[in-house]
């Protein structure tokens, strides 16, 4: 488990992170254009689909397949309440801002999950591939938790009729599916094709990302001035929290080692794509500095550094794997 | 050359609020726009910069539109009603076009 | 013939068209920054211009070089008056906008011949290297019949004296030939040396770039409404009339099978790099939403999908390859 | 501080004309300009937008160049000859310079 | 709608001089600012352009504040401090903003 | 000897380059995007920092590391002072722009290094892994020395008490040394995970980048009419000049080989990255036009095409290697 812990915190990817974070914290003007951060997210959205897809076509569909697609959308109406509760009782922050922030918390982090995938794939452990189309279900549905938690109050959100087209169409979600689409339809011999893009320089693009994502987080933690104690606290025992209740879920569910620990992952995540946009249409009022510098700042950095050895340590004892 | 008045209106909106914000634009009428792009800022809501963003919900742009001064009103009106609660600025500038006929 | 169609048909490359077509007509916001898209359009372009060179460099240059360039000039001098006479017998458009549209038939779309290319290599057929200078010869003399059949009419082209450097050393051309050149002169050594760029991921890339390119043909759909049936149809047999040139000149001139399949794709697939611009600069009069729809939206998924499989089929059959 | 009166003419052209443009505006005698990317639009020829764009046909960009008042006129003829028949806008503002020597 | 004047001041000036020209206009007591990309240009040290660019000493940007007219002698002051011995360009409209109580 | 540099002149990574040049000397439209060439640019700096530090780890610390990196801060100190006599006696420029010039030849062009590191490898020469460290020190010495040759003469030097900061915490000194500091903790574990990213594309990714600093030369040398006679002469004597200072520490410090051939290409090339930036903020008053159009559009094309083969050659005369 330390050996585990000391791997995560020593691999590439997780030292790139530490390399960006320091940058920024050190006002160094290095910097990846957003452009190519973009084009990155979309190699890499694409690439963990698309391997999604192959792998569901290689073993075919598990009867568990349904099952864990509703336990991810549940999981991600229910969790915003549980963010909601702790925030209340954890920080100052008001009603709106707290129920934006419980937003993100329901919703997932898919770089999150890339790296986890990543650790799962060094360490050979195998897992269910639908878990993509699991993270991809557990985007939006936490956006209707915070919206109703919101309108529940004295504040008000302002739904426009085309802002759930634009949540369930967002570009991630649907190359994420899309891309999951051509692997599990192309299966083993579209990957073989293309296995020399997506496959081997994987970890490597992954690495440059994390970099770009440790100087947002770095930027991030700069303004870290706008969260209060408990709001900080919050952005590291939530992640505990989510993944309690993925852990819980995984093995009632009966998935393998591999896939609980992602199902965990997912649930301890929280969004700094899907949601933030939604929230910037809908709930305006809500600070966005707050949301984004939890999301980004403190609970993605602890998720990839702590969290995804612990998860998986976890998920190794409890089903045995 | 032969140049007429005009009015030009510079928002500064949310990336998340364009296409709310151009069809509202449309709505009162305007004949075009162009929307350029915003690197970062700084305003009531603090500092913020485009470089290595991933996140959809940040960033801004900037929707120009040259438009008659007949139809300002109109056009702040129903840009205003976009703006309204959103972080964002306005600015009107008087200026002179040449071929008047399309604004 | 249907095995290859569906082989087609369900390659990870025309999949991955087909899921930016959709998210287009769906109106998602998924979307290729500009700066990632001419990146990985630099990319093919040199890899295929690369890798063009060095087959020459292997087999030698081929005495039908000479008289392959010719054709394939002669064919983009040629195509237009065609398109132009069935425009004009199909559809009601205008004088100007047909011979623009014209001119984008008798050129080539790059991306097409990658392609076809990579059909061609998955396959394990083998082509005539040099028809990489062939696809780059073909780009411009279309544009010099469009403006010739424009100033017959009433309309008027203004051929700055720049226009012609311009096209001539379009970006997309320089790069073209001269990463042949390069591959020409550096021959197996030079392509060891990148071949893990070049080669490797270049399907991959293909992939992502497609994925973009049905992103844009299905904006253009929305906007289909500027084509009258008539184009519509003009944009369907169009190919079929260019293929049918294509494969009459490949049979003459004793191409391999491979060869005769990318001349028929040459001559089937329309500009919209080289040509657009020029056309932009010379007749401005000319509607662009005409000519990018029909070339992007129409003829390019309908090469990619049901095209390029029957030119093989149909090489494959005459060749006896 | 001291300010002097200056024109600023902002002129939203195809890219592909921008190198025409600027080579009249240096015919027109002006001293500089600035050359500003915009990521789409909306005029009497649809909509467009430069996401993923790969056709080098389309595309704006948006020249601004900030001049002295008695080299308007000029500069407007030698833009307008070259904007005339193409798509695009322009737009004169009233501005104040500082260091006006320089225009 | 209810507007009311205000001055929009644009700055074009070296990237690298960014960070120090929106600290002076801090310190002149702003209360916001945009900067928008510039792609290329012309002027007295001759013309230059973004593309491809790797050298961090090269390129552009413009930073656009509109303040109360108040302020403008206090931020102009602040600006050309900075850029006196820089190269750029100080470009000061008049204009006309809702919400008034921001600037 | 005379092979060496055929084949270098030959070799895929020169010939972009001429590519590059020919199409921007030809007013050709090619063009790489800005977030494409930085993008790249961000790509290399990881690279070859990640493999130096791998290096370094595999063969542990080498006792002369110490005494290099001292050897490259005083070269980098001194040079400048050699180029600003060469440039007063065999140039009419003024003494500021004289010293600003000769800053960016104390500094280095990573990019260089970058591609005579490569030329190494494909020779099978080894070299010392630390090398990457030396040249992030020799970065930013030589710009205190033309400050100090500015605030010499009548000339002011702006050095604002951020200057620093931003000099040492430049964007691509962070990255070389993080990546270096990265690849040395991993070691080759993790140079094993991220290879098939950083090893085996890198010459091709290094060939796309030449042909962007071609097209960047290009543009220079077609303003290279801010040149004198004696500039352009000094582009090319002065990179000789270092080559000899950096030969003589190299030979002294018992370096190997292709450490002694490094430590002459870093001496011999000039700086477009860090010392062009500081020079901007500390001395706008010297002419950017002619430190650019010197460090790009001369000294790095004579570098790429005769100085690497040169100083090999030299180096593995002078060493026996
Ligand atoms: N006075 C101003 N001048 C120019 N741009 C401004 C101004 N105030 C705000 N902005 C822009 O609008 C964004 C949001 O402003 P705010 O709503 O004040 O936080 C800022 O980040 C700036 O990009
Ligand atoms: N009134 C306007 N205000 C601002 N930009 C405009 C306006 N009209 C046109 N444009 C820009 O110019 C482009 C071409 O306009 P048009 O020639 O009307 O199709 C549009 O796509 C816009 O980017
Ligand atoms: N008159 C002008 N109008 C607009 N932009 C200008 C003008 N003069 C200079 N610039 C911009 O400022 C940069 C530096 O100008 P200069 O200091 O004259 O070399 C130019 O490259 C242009 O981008
Ligand atoms: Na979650
Ligand atoms: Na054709
Ligand atoms: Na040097």
């Amino acid at each position: 488990m330390l050996q585990l812990a000391a791997d995560n915190l020593l691999s590439p990817i997780v030292l790139s992170f530490v390399l960006g974070l320091g940058a920024a914290l050190a006002r160094s003007d290095l910097s990846v254009p957003e452009a190519v951060a973009k084009g990155m997210s979309i190699y890499l959205l694409f690439a963990i689909g698309f391997k999604g897809g192959v792998s569901v076509s290689d073993h075919g569909i598990d009867v568990t397949l349904g099952a864990t697609l509703v336990a991810g959308i549940l999981l991600s109406f229910a969790l915003p309440l549980v963010a909601f509760g702790m925030l209340r009782a954890l920080s100052g922050m008001s009603r709106t801002d707290a129920a934006a922030v419980a937003g993100h918390y329901g919703s997932i982090s898919i770089v999150t999950f890339v790296a986890a995938s990543s650790v799962l794939s060094d360490a050979g452990i195998a897992s269910e591939g639908y878990m993509v189309a699991v993270a991809a279900a557990m985007e939006a549905p936490a956006i209707l938790s915070a919206l109703w938690l919101i309108s529940r109050g004295q504040g008000s959100a302002d739904m426009g009729s085309d802002l759930w087209r634009e949540i369930l169409l967002n570009g991630s979600i649907v190359l994420l599916l899309g891309a999951f689409a051509i692997g599990a339809i192309t299966g083993q011999d579209g990957l073989d094709k293309i296995a020399s893009f997506i496959v081997n320089p994987f970890q490597g693009v992954l690495c440059l990302f994390l970099l770009d994502m440790g100087l947002i987080a770095g930027r991030g933690l700069r303004e870290a001035g706008v969260l209060d104690r408990g709001a900080i606290g919050f952005g590291i025992l939530m992640p505990l929290a989510g993944a309690s209740a993925g852990l819980a879920a995984g093995l009632l569910l009966g998935l393998s080692t591999g896939g609980v620990m992602l199902l965990m992952v997912l649930s301890a995540s929280a969004s700094y794509i899907a949601v933030p946009a939604a929230m910037r249409v809908a709930v305006p009022q809500a600070n966005p500095s707050i949301y984004l510098t939890l999301s980004l700042a403190i609970t993605f950095p602890f998720n990839l550094t702590v969290g995804i050895p612990l998860y998986l340590a976890v998920a190794q004892t409890l089903t045995g794997g | 050359m032969q140049t007429h008045k005009a009015k030009r209106v510079e928002i500064t909106i949310e990336k998340v609020m364009e296409r709310r914000l151009t069809e509202a634009l449309k709505g009162a009428g305007v004949t075009g726009w162009s929307v350029l792009p915003v690197l970062g800022g700084f305003g009531r809501s603090g500092q913020w910069s485009r470089e290595g963003q991933i996140s959809r919900g940040t960033g801004l742009v900037q929707v120009v539109c040259i438009t008659h001064p007949d139809k300002l009103d109109g056009l702040l009106d129903a840009a205003f009603a976009v703006v309204e609660k959103h972080i964002g600025v306005v600015c009107v500038t008087d200026c002179d076009v040449v071929r008047a006929e399309r604004f």
